[in-house]
């Protein structure tokens, strides 16, 4: 995936801002009859993989596919859910049972009309493990998946699953997709969505193109008011902003963080930083002595620079957190028990631990060079401690396979695009989720996690997870560096695109001038 | 006749002159030729560098300093800074030490493997011939990348298997550089005149065929070197290779490549040193060239006379 | 001569099962799981299983490198995991690309490297020759993903005369064609035009100092004609196998290039294959780019039979 | 005649023609030498003439094995080289010796002449001490007249007739019985070719060395040589001894050979009758069938295409392979 | 001698070495008439090449020095300008080189070879050209010429490339051929065929003939006029007979004497020259034979001698008379 949008996990979800674009820098859409026309050419560091949203993991396909799928509710401009295919739901009385009522008049690009059933049949591939969806374990509290008849759909629930809502649309692995194009094998070339683009064409020379869906069930708003936007992929960081520059292309993914001081000056480019729910870590393994040793970790949590990682690494980009979740949303923690780059008290900490000649190896991948360059501002600050650092930075094949076999000191990466509390902590931190490969193992969390899952009460639910995340952090199962900013750049004909907090790629309601 | 002749039954009156041993005279030729001393001292200089680099650098490897980062040249960084406020000269000089070993052991590893091969075959031809050059050509026909990654996931990652994979990479091209010369060497009347005195096989090959084809694997060394040294970055950057923060010229330049607009010294630098390398190289394997070929030998001698 | 051909053939599949033995090998060699790496983050054993199974991966590697090549003997390339699509299909998408850039590539080398190195034969020991020998050394040692970027920067992006990145093919426009074609092509054919120089110059010295030269001279021709229809004819004869070399070289050796310029080629392919341990499409990528270095030498020896009439006879 | 050193009985070397020069497929086949039967006794000098690629060269070469021969024997000094192991081989090769055709090619150009002429004293262990061997290389140079100073220079420094001794003295190093004598004068210019002529008679007599002495140049050869055998097209036509050549040989072949041979004089070189050849040259690769020379030949007969004619002895040794001599 | 066809004068040729000039040619004179053939014979490395090639600006002008003049028909070859001399080569002049076996390129046609000096001094077309071609093959007696002139070099034997060599050399009906060792890489029943070959050509076309060698039975053979050359400078010159019959030079009757004669006896042993020529960059200051002169006396290594013309056509370079020679 992108450069410095860490791939790893669930991705985006997408939005449905109807409150309009005049929130943000690309600013005056002073003329709504103007809002209409051209075609978009987006430049995106990565390849896409393959195009069925239910199989995918890249980032980069979902760039394309937030575009042509709808999920069944939606993150607003806020990130929280709003309705999308679905347009009311209920939750009984239980919390057991979650009735969708669906959107009227929503027709698939193909002309068939959407129905109830379509959710089912989606769901139902997501919760088979035949079909190599890998998503089901968002759906970890769900028993059944029903289409009631063509307009409601039921999900029964095990357990109050306050997080339902995020699980089926913040993330656009559960989108909704016709039947027809999975069984005659169509959905990697000729994806099929109800969103507000049609698929028309990907070819290695001409990228992704897609058109504008004229049936979209926004069309009466307008919506889309492109005509088309067309996905290119250039990998060179460099090269791709050059394209931006040059006019090649009126949209980039991602920008350099070295030349953003550079670029804000430049009034033929709109460059965007919106702070994001993404997060920069790192974990110890604590299967490994002496890492397994709580002093350990507090120490080197200690002796690190948030500050400078944080600097070194986004130029500026990003704020340094000692804490997961950034703030400004509701669910902002704001929790920093470590002094910032206390050598003293870190190695007074080692020496409680009884540790000397601390080697650390540090598994990074140049597929996401700031990891690198994190570990190599961590090697020099851990040196005042007289820690060592041997980096091994490696193919994130490799890195994965490593993760995977627990065959590291500490590893370092990022998560993006996460909203709700549970995809910050669950996986991560319980000692049975998905994503715990540090070995963390604190039944306090684990208890607190479980209960902050299926606890309805929103404010109880964020002291249960302020609980918990004082137990990680104190424990330092993750040591949080920073949470950087999303950043997209685009020319400044380009208007009314927003960047989103959950770094989703949606062109639904830009236009290009002129 | 006998032989109890002495040396002081010497021809005509003429003193004896010292015998001066083949190893010698090509010693003594280099060191006329100045461009082949010019390298030679830069190598030297480079080696030297490798060998004591951290204690003349001024900086630590990784002494960080965000504040200083991406300074131009000046009296306190000569080369400047890099994005990490770094040292570029103590990273270029420490530098020199893998990206040496890496070029020089692996362009090795390449001659002491290619040049047996192709002199193998060209020598033999016939089946040995045909099966050796299949298999240069298998490993030839991969993409030298892929060739690598393959060599370091049976070997393992690290700068010495990183070595081990380049030179297997360019092995193939030695090989068939050798072949191509060994063909019509050993067809020269001088091979069977050496064979009719009773040489064996491995004799011809090493006294006769080897000296007479180095010119042309002298050029393919300074090529590979070059790109031996570029390999390694690629390398690195798999995981395969040297390993961050410890600097490699390689590296380092693609390192600066990010920074082209704000600071092209840190491409600058690395890559003038790897241009100084190769060429210094160059200037010895020319050098080397000529003194292995009597014929120049004797224009570069008489020169030294004046 | 076509005995000889169909045994070079033979001998070219017998070069290309050992190409596929030692890319398959990979698949158990090389860390790194494909199911993993498709799965991402997500990850679930039970999918990882059921997905293990349907790629076949947990068979036995023989197993599965016959399965594979009883296929691939049928033509069947298999499917990319990464992509879901059908390898061949991938890879004939993406062929033409990169056989665009490695053709340009040596045309600008050639273009370079034939008129430099025959001057500088002509004028050995000139400041000419001095100029060029020092200019190739120094653009061997500079990479080429640094020297592409240079090119964009300077090109593109102060001069505004090309296009940074990016392929357009030349049915759909020519002149875009061309202009996107010329900064890649300049960067690879640069280099390679610097290995090719110094072959051309000292094949051109050799020729020039043959004593059918003198003769040439002596029937009164001009030193033009000398050397294009006698010194030329046979300095191609050497020059011909680093031509055919370098186009090898040139066809594996632009993936750095094909990524910087965005440029979608088997190379690209090739390295996002290794990168998702996309096995089937790595396999089918090396092996197409195996099959087309071996063909090219293959013709080069057969135009060394065309070139020198020593060889042609019979 | 005194007792036989080298007895050489219908030896055939054919060499495959391979097509294209890449790839190996046998096309034709050269039939360089084909059927030649010869004698030398112990410090005789036999002379070997015939035009240019009849297999003169190639003869000397399969006698010491350094081609295989494709057929036939060659016994040296009662033992069948054909059957020797590659040790035997390597002691044989102590014991004759070849001087080669081409002063420029045969000696390494990367080889100092000392290291040249020292090679076959390292190969066989023969002073096995640096100095021993160095005060050898001298006395070998200064045998073959040259100044031991010039020990470290190398071939290209050397005119052509110096050369051509170094190789007479890398020939003579490991003082071998019998030495193959490969047109060692061909190269050279006539004020030279005396040197190198009366060296090797020189060496001989006191040395008593046994000579197989190639030339096509016939009055050198009749110079050196006790005995004289001319070659075409790999076969023997005539072998005559001193007093039979003079008083003249008898196949037409050797006969306008003779006649082809300018003579140092004006008045004789425009008096002279000679005897031009017409007709197709024959290839080696597609021999005529009967007579090889036939198709020259200005007696041809209808029997001389058809059938090939042996040698048969004239009297005191003078043989000629000719249907004209039954 | 009436208006030679090329008046030689003075010519000098030295090379530029690391070791200093190398003086190869000394203050060479000769005349060549119409249809006569002069012999240059000399030992390898005396000049004989270097001399001829100087003639036709065919040595490398950095390291070679050309000085002396050379009038062919009335025009110096040494000063002229490129593209007269281009005019001149191969049409009025043409050589034969040393060695027929590599002075052939061996990637073009026998025909293309042929055709080009057509093309160029005579403008003939291509069919024009091809038509004479064949007949100049078919002239120097190559059997079926027509079916030969698409072949390539290789594919000729030794003889017949240097019989085109020579229909190469006549192409244009040059007023001067000079052949440089044109058959001493031949055998003799080859040798024989080209002689005779060339004389036959010069009685038909009055041709002028510089003929090189340094075997003295083809000179015999084939001179009307023979310089004896050694290092660089010429030691005699007169008629063949006189050379032959009243040998006056010292090195002429020891290049003599070391020929073995054929028939008779193995009678005496061969009369070589002792020593080594010349060193071109340390040429002694006197006679360059005097170091290996049997009959040298103090003054011949110190004083070079002029050259004298003790009879008529014969001119001589030495101090002594052979009647102070004591053999
Ligand atoms: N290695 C070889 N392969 C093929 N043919 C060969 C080889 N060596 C020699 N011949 C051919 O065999 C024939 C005899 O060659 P050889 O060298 O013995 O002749 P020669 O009598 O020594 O001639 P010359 O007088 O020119 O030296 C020639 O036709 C030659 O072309
Ligand atoms: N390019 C050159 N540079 C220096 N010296 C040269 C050069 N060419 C020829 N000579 C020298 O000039 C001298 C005369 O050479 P030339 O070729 O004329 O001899 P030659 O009489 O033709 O001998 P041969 O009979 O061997 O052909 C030799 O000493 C040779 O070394
Ligand atoms: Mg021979
Ligand atoms: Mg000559």
């Amino acid at each position: 995936s992108g450069d410095d949008g860490i791939d790893v996990s669930d991705a985006p979800a997408d939005d449905t801002g109807d409150d309009d674009t005049s929130d943000d820098a690309t600013g005056d859409d002073d003329s709504g009859d103007s809002r209409s026309g051209g075609v978009l050419l987006a430049a995106q560091g990565a390849e896409p993989d393959r195009l069925d949203p239910h199989l995918t993991s890249a980032f980069a396909s979902f760039q394309v596919l937030e575009n042509v799928y709808d999920t069944l509710v939606q993150p607003g401009a806020d990130l929280s859910m709003e309705g999308a295919l679905a347009e009311s739901w209920e939750v009984s009385a239980d919390n057991l049972t979650w009735t969708f009522t669906m959107r009227d008049g929503v027709t698939w690009h193909n002309g068939r009309a959407f129905t109830a059933a379509d959710v089912e049949y989606s769901y139902n591939r997501i919760l088979d493990p035949e079909a190599g969806a890998a998503n089901a374990w968002r759906f970890g509290s769900v028993e059944s998946v029903s289409a009631v008849d063509d307009t409601t759909l039921e999900i029964k629930v095990s357990r109050p699953t306050p997080n339902l809502l995020v699980s089926i649309g913040a993330f656009k692995g559960m989108a909704i997709v016709p039947r027809e194009i999975v069984e005659d094998g169509t959905i990697d070339t000729q994806p099929v969505g109800t969103g507000p683009f049609k698929f028309v064409s990907s070819s290695p020379d001409q990228g992704i193109v897609l058109e504008r869906n004229d049936d979209y069930w926004r069309a009466d708003e307008g919506l889309p008011y492109l005509d088309g936007v067309t996905f290119t992929q250039i990998p060179d960081q460099t090269v791709k902003l050059t394209n931006l520059q040059t006019g090649e292309v009126d949209w980039v993914d991602t920008v350099p963080p070295q030349q953003l001081a550079g670029l804000e000056g430049d009034d033929s480019l709109v460059v965007m930083r919106v702070p994001g729910g993404d997060y920069h870590y790192f974990a110890l393994n604590q299967n490994r002595p002496p890492f397994d040793n709580v002093l350990v970790r507090q120490a080197i949590a200690t002796a690190i620079n948030r500050g400078e990682i944080a600097e070194a690494a986004q130029f500026g980009a990003a704020t340094a957190n000692q804490a997961a979740i950034p703030a400004g949303t509701f669910w902002t923690y704001d929790y920093s028990p470590f002094p910032a780059a206390d050598t003293d008290a870190a190695a007074a900490l080692l020496d409680e631990a009884g540790v000397t000649d601390l080697t650390i190896e540090f598994l990074v991948s140049s597929e996401f060079p700031e990891t690198v360059t994190q570990a190599e501002v961590i090697a020099a600050q851990l040196d005042a401690i007289g820690v060592a650092v041997e980096i091994r930075d490696v193919d994130f094949g490799t890195w994965l396979d490593v993760q995977g076999s627990g065959e590291f000191d500490a590893f370092m990466l990022s998560w993006i695009g996460n909203i709700d509390p549970d995809d910050f902590y669950y996986a991560q931190h319980h000692s049975d989720g998905g994503f715990n490969f540090q070995g963390y193992n604190n039944p306090d969390v684990d208890e607190l996690l479980d209960a902050a899952r299926v606890e309805t009460d929103e404010s109880a639910r964020k002291a249960l997870y302020e609980e918990a995340a004082t137990a990680i952090i104190d424990d330092a199962s993750y040591i949080y560096l920073y949470n950087p900013e999303n950043i997209n750049a685009w020319g400044a004909n380009v208007q009314g695109y927003v960047v989103r907090g959950d770094n989703a790629v949606r062109f639904e309601e830009t236009w290009l001038d002129g | 006749m006998t032989a109890t002749s002495s040396r002081d039954d010497h021809y005509a009156g003429e003193p004896i002159a010292e015998h001066r041993s083949r190893l010698r005279a090509t010693v003594d030729t280099i060191l006329l030729n100045r461009l082949a001393v010019t390298g030679l001292i830069i190598l030297l200089l480079l080696v030297i560098a490798a060998a004591i680099g951290p204690l003349v650098a001024p900086y630590g490897i990784n002494e960080i300093s965000i504040p200083d980062r991406l300074q131009g040249p000046s009296a306190s960084h000569w080369f400047g800074t890099d994005d990490l406020g770094r040292d570029l000269f103590s990273r270029v000089i420490i530098g020199s030490r893998v990206s040496l070993m890496v070029g020089f052991i692996a362009v090795g590893i390449a001659l002491l493997i290619g040049v047996p091969i192709g002199l193998a075959s060209g020598f033999y031809g016939g089946a040995v011939d045909s099966w050796l050059m299949r298999l240069m050509d298998i490993l030839f026909a991969l993409p030298a990348i892929l060739l690598a990654i393959a060599v370091l996931a049976v070997l393992g990652p690290g700068i010495g298997n990183a070595m081990i994979a380049i030179g297997i990479v360019y092995t193939p091209i030695f090989a068939r550089i050798t072949r191509g010369s060994v063909l019509t060497i050993k067809e020269s009347v001088f091979v069977s005149a050496a064979r009719s005195l009773g040489a064996t096989d491995i004799r011809i090959l090493r006294t006769h065929i080897l000296p007479n084809v180095v010119a042309p694997i002298t050029v393919q060394t300074s090529l590979s070197l070059a790109f031996a040294i570029l390999a390694e970055a690629a390398l690195s950057f798999l995981g395969l290779g040297v390993q961050p923060p410890d600097p490699a010229w390689g590296r380092m330049l693609a390192e600066g490549r990010g920074f082209f607009e704000q600071a092209p010294w840190m491409a600058i630098f690395p890559g003038l040193a790897i241009v100084i390398t190769v060429m210094a190289f160059n200037f010895v394997g020319d050098g080397l060239r000529d003194a292995l070929d009597p014929q120049q030998r004797s224009v570069i001698e008489s020169r030294g006379q004046g | 001569m076509t005995a000889y051909v169909l045994r070079r053939l033979f001998q070219m599949a017998l070069a290309l099962l050992g190409v596929s033995i030692i890319v398959f090998s990979l698949i158990h060699l090389v860390p790194g799981d494909p199911v993993r790496v498709a799965l991402g983050t997500r990850f679930d054993p039970d999918v990882h299983a059921a997905l293990t199974k349907r790629a076949g991966l947990d068979r036995p590697i023989l197993v599965q490198y016959f399965s594979w090549l009883g296929d691939a003997v049928r033509g069947d390339l298999g499917v990319s995991f990464r992509s879901g699509q059908p390898v061949a299909d991938l890879l004939f998408e993406r062929l033409p690309a990169t056989i665009t850039l490695a053709v340009a590539a040596l045309f600008v080398a050639l273009l370079v490297s034939v008129p430099l190195g025959i001057l500088s034969a002509v004028r050995s020991g000139s400041k000419l020759d001095y100029g060029a020998t020092a200019a190739s050394q120094v653009a061997v040692s500079v990479p080429d993903f640094w020297a592409g970027i240079m090119y964009i920067l300077l090109f593109s992006l102060s001069l505004r005369w090309l296009p940074p990145s990016g392929y357009v093919s030349f049915s759909d426009d020519p002149v875009e064609w061309l202009k996107h074609l010329t900064l890649p092509a300049l960067t690879i054919g640069l280099i390679s035009g610097s290995i090719l120089f110094r072959f051309i110059r000292s094949a051109v010295l050799e020729a020039l100092h043959q004593p059918y030269t003198r003769t040439a001279r002596a029937k009164g021709l001009t030193e033009r004609q000398v050397i294009w229809s006698h010194v030329m004819p046979n300095a191609w004869i050497p020059i011909v196998t680093v031509v055919g070399l370098q186009l090898g070289f040139l066809l594996s050796g632009v993936i750095v290039v094909e990524v910087i310029f965005a440029w979608p080629g088997l190379g690209r392919l090739a390295l996002l294959s290794v990168q998702d341990r996309d096995f089937t499409v790595l396999q089918g990528a090396v092996l197409l780019i195996a099959f087309v270095f071996l063909s090219v030498n293959l013709i080069v020896d057969l135009l060394y039979g065309y070139l020198d009439p020593r060889v042609r006879q019979k | 005649m005194t007792e036989t050193l080298l007895d050489v009985r219908d030896l055939r070397v054919h060499f495959p023609i391979y097509s294209t020069g890449i790839r190996r497929k046998e096309v034709a086949r050269v039939q360089a030498v084909d059927g030649v039967s010869l004698s030398i006794g112990a410090g005789e000098t036999v002379g070997l003439v015939g035009e240019s690629g009849c297999g003169k060269t190639t003869t000397g070469l399969a006698i010491l094995r350094l081609v295989e021969p494709t057929d036939g024997s060659v016994s040296f000094d009662g033992d069948e080289v054909g059957n020797l192991s590659k040790g035997e081989l390597r002691k044989l090769r102590k014991r004759a010796a070849m001087i080669f055709q081409d002063p420029f090619a045969s000696l390494d150009p990367r080889m100092s002449i000392g290291d040249s002429i020292s090679e076959p004293l390292l190969i066989h262990k023969l002073f096995p001490d640096r100095n021993d061997r160095i005060d050898r290389t001298c006395q070998l140079l200064e045998k073959v007249g040259l100044s031991p100073n010039y020990r470290d220079r190398f071939p290209h420094e050397f005119s052509g007739g110096q050369r051509q001794r170094v190789g007479i003295a890398r020939a003579l190093a490991t003082e071998p019985d019998f030495v193959v004598c490969d047109e060692p004068i061909a190269a050279l210019d006539v004020s030279i070719q005396a040197q190198v002529m009366n060296l090797l008679e020189d060496l001989q007599d006191e040395l008593g060395l046994t000579y197989l002495f190639i030339a096509h140049d016939l009055s050198a050869v009749q110079h050196l040589s006790d005995r004289v055998a001319v070659m075409y097209l790999g076969r023997i036509a005539e072998v005559a001894d001193r007093s039979q050549f003079s008083a003249g040989l008898k196949h037409p072949y050797a006969e306008s050979l003779l006649s082809a041979v300018p003579i140092p004089d004006p008045h004789l070189e425009r008096t002279r009758e000679r005897i031009l050849l017409e007709g197709d040259v024959a290839s080696p690769l597609d021999p005529p069938p009967g007579c090889r020379f036939h198709t020259r030949c200005p007696y041809a007969t209808e029997r001389c295409s058809n059938e090939e004619p042996s040698l048969r002895d004239l009297g005191g040794g003078h043989q000629v392979a000719c249907h004209l001599y039954d | 001698m009436s208006d030679p066809v090329l008046s030689v004068n003075e010519l000098t040729v030295s090379f530029g070495t690391r070791r200093g000039r190398a003086k190869v040619v000394n203050n060479f004179s000769y005349d060549v008439g119409e249809a006569e053939t002069l012999a240059i014979v000399g030992e390898s490395g005396s000049g004989k090449s270097v001399s001829s090639l100087a003639l036709l600006q065919l040595l490398p002008t950095p390291p070679a020095r050309v000085e002396g003049r050379a009038l062919f028909r009335g025009a110096d070859l040494i000063s002229m300008t490129k593209s007269e001399i281009r005019g001149v080569r191969g049409n009025r002049v043409a050589m034969i080189f040393q060695d027929p076996m590599t002075s052939l390129n061996p990637v073009r046609t026998i025909g293309f070879q042929l055709m080009e000096p057509l093309k160029i001094h005579m403008g003939m077309s291509d069919t024009a050209a091809r038509a004479r071609a064949i007949e100049l093959l078919d002239t120097v007696g190559i059997p079926s010429p027509g079916g030969r002139v698409d072949d390539y070099p290789h594919q000729f034997s030794g003889g017949m490339r240097q019989r085109v060599m020579i229909a190469m050399g006549i192409s244009c009906s040059p007023d001067l051929l000079i052949a440089d060792e044109a058959t001493t890489a031949l055998d003799v029943t080859t040798q024989a065929q080209i002689l005779d070959e060339i004389r036959r050509l010069q009685e038909e076309m009055g041709l002028a003939v510089i003929w090189i060698t340094h075997d003295l039975g083809v000179v015999a053979g084939i001179a009307d006029r023979v310089v004896v050359l050694y290092g660089g400078s010429m030691m005699e010159e007169s008629v063949i007979d006189q050379i032959f019959d009243e040998r006056r030079h010292p090195y002429t009757r020891a290049l003599l004497e070391s020929v073995p004669v054929s028939g008779g006896d193995r009678p005496h042993r061969l009369k070589a020259i002792q020593g080594l020529p010349p060193d071109p960059t340390r040429l002694p200051p006197g006679c360059p034979f005097a170091p290996r002169c049997r009959h040298a006396v103090e003054r011949c290594s110190n004083d070079a001698p002029r050259l004298r013309a003790p009879a008529e056509g014969h001119r001589v370079a030495c101090h002594l008379d052979p009647a102070d020679f004591h053999d």
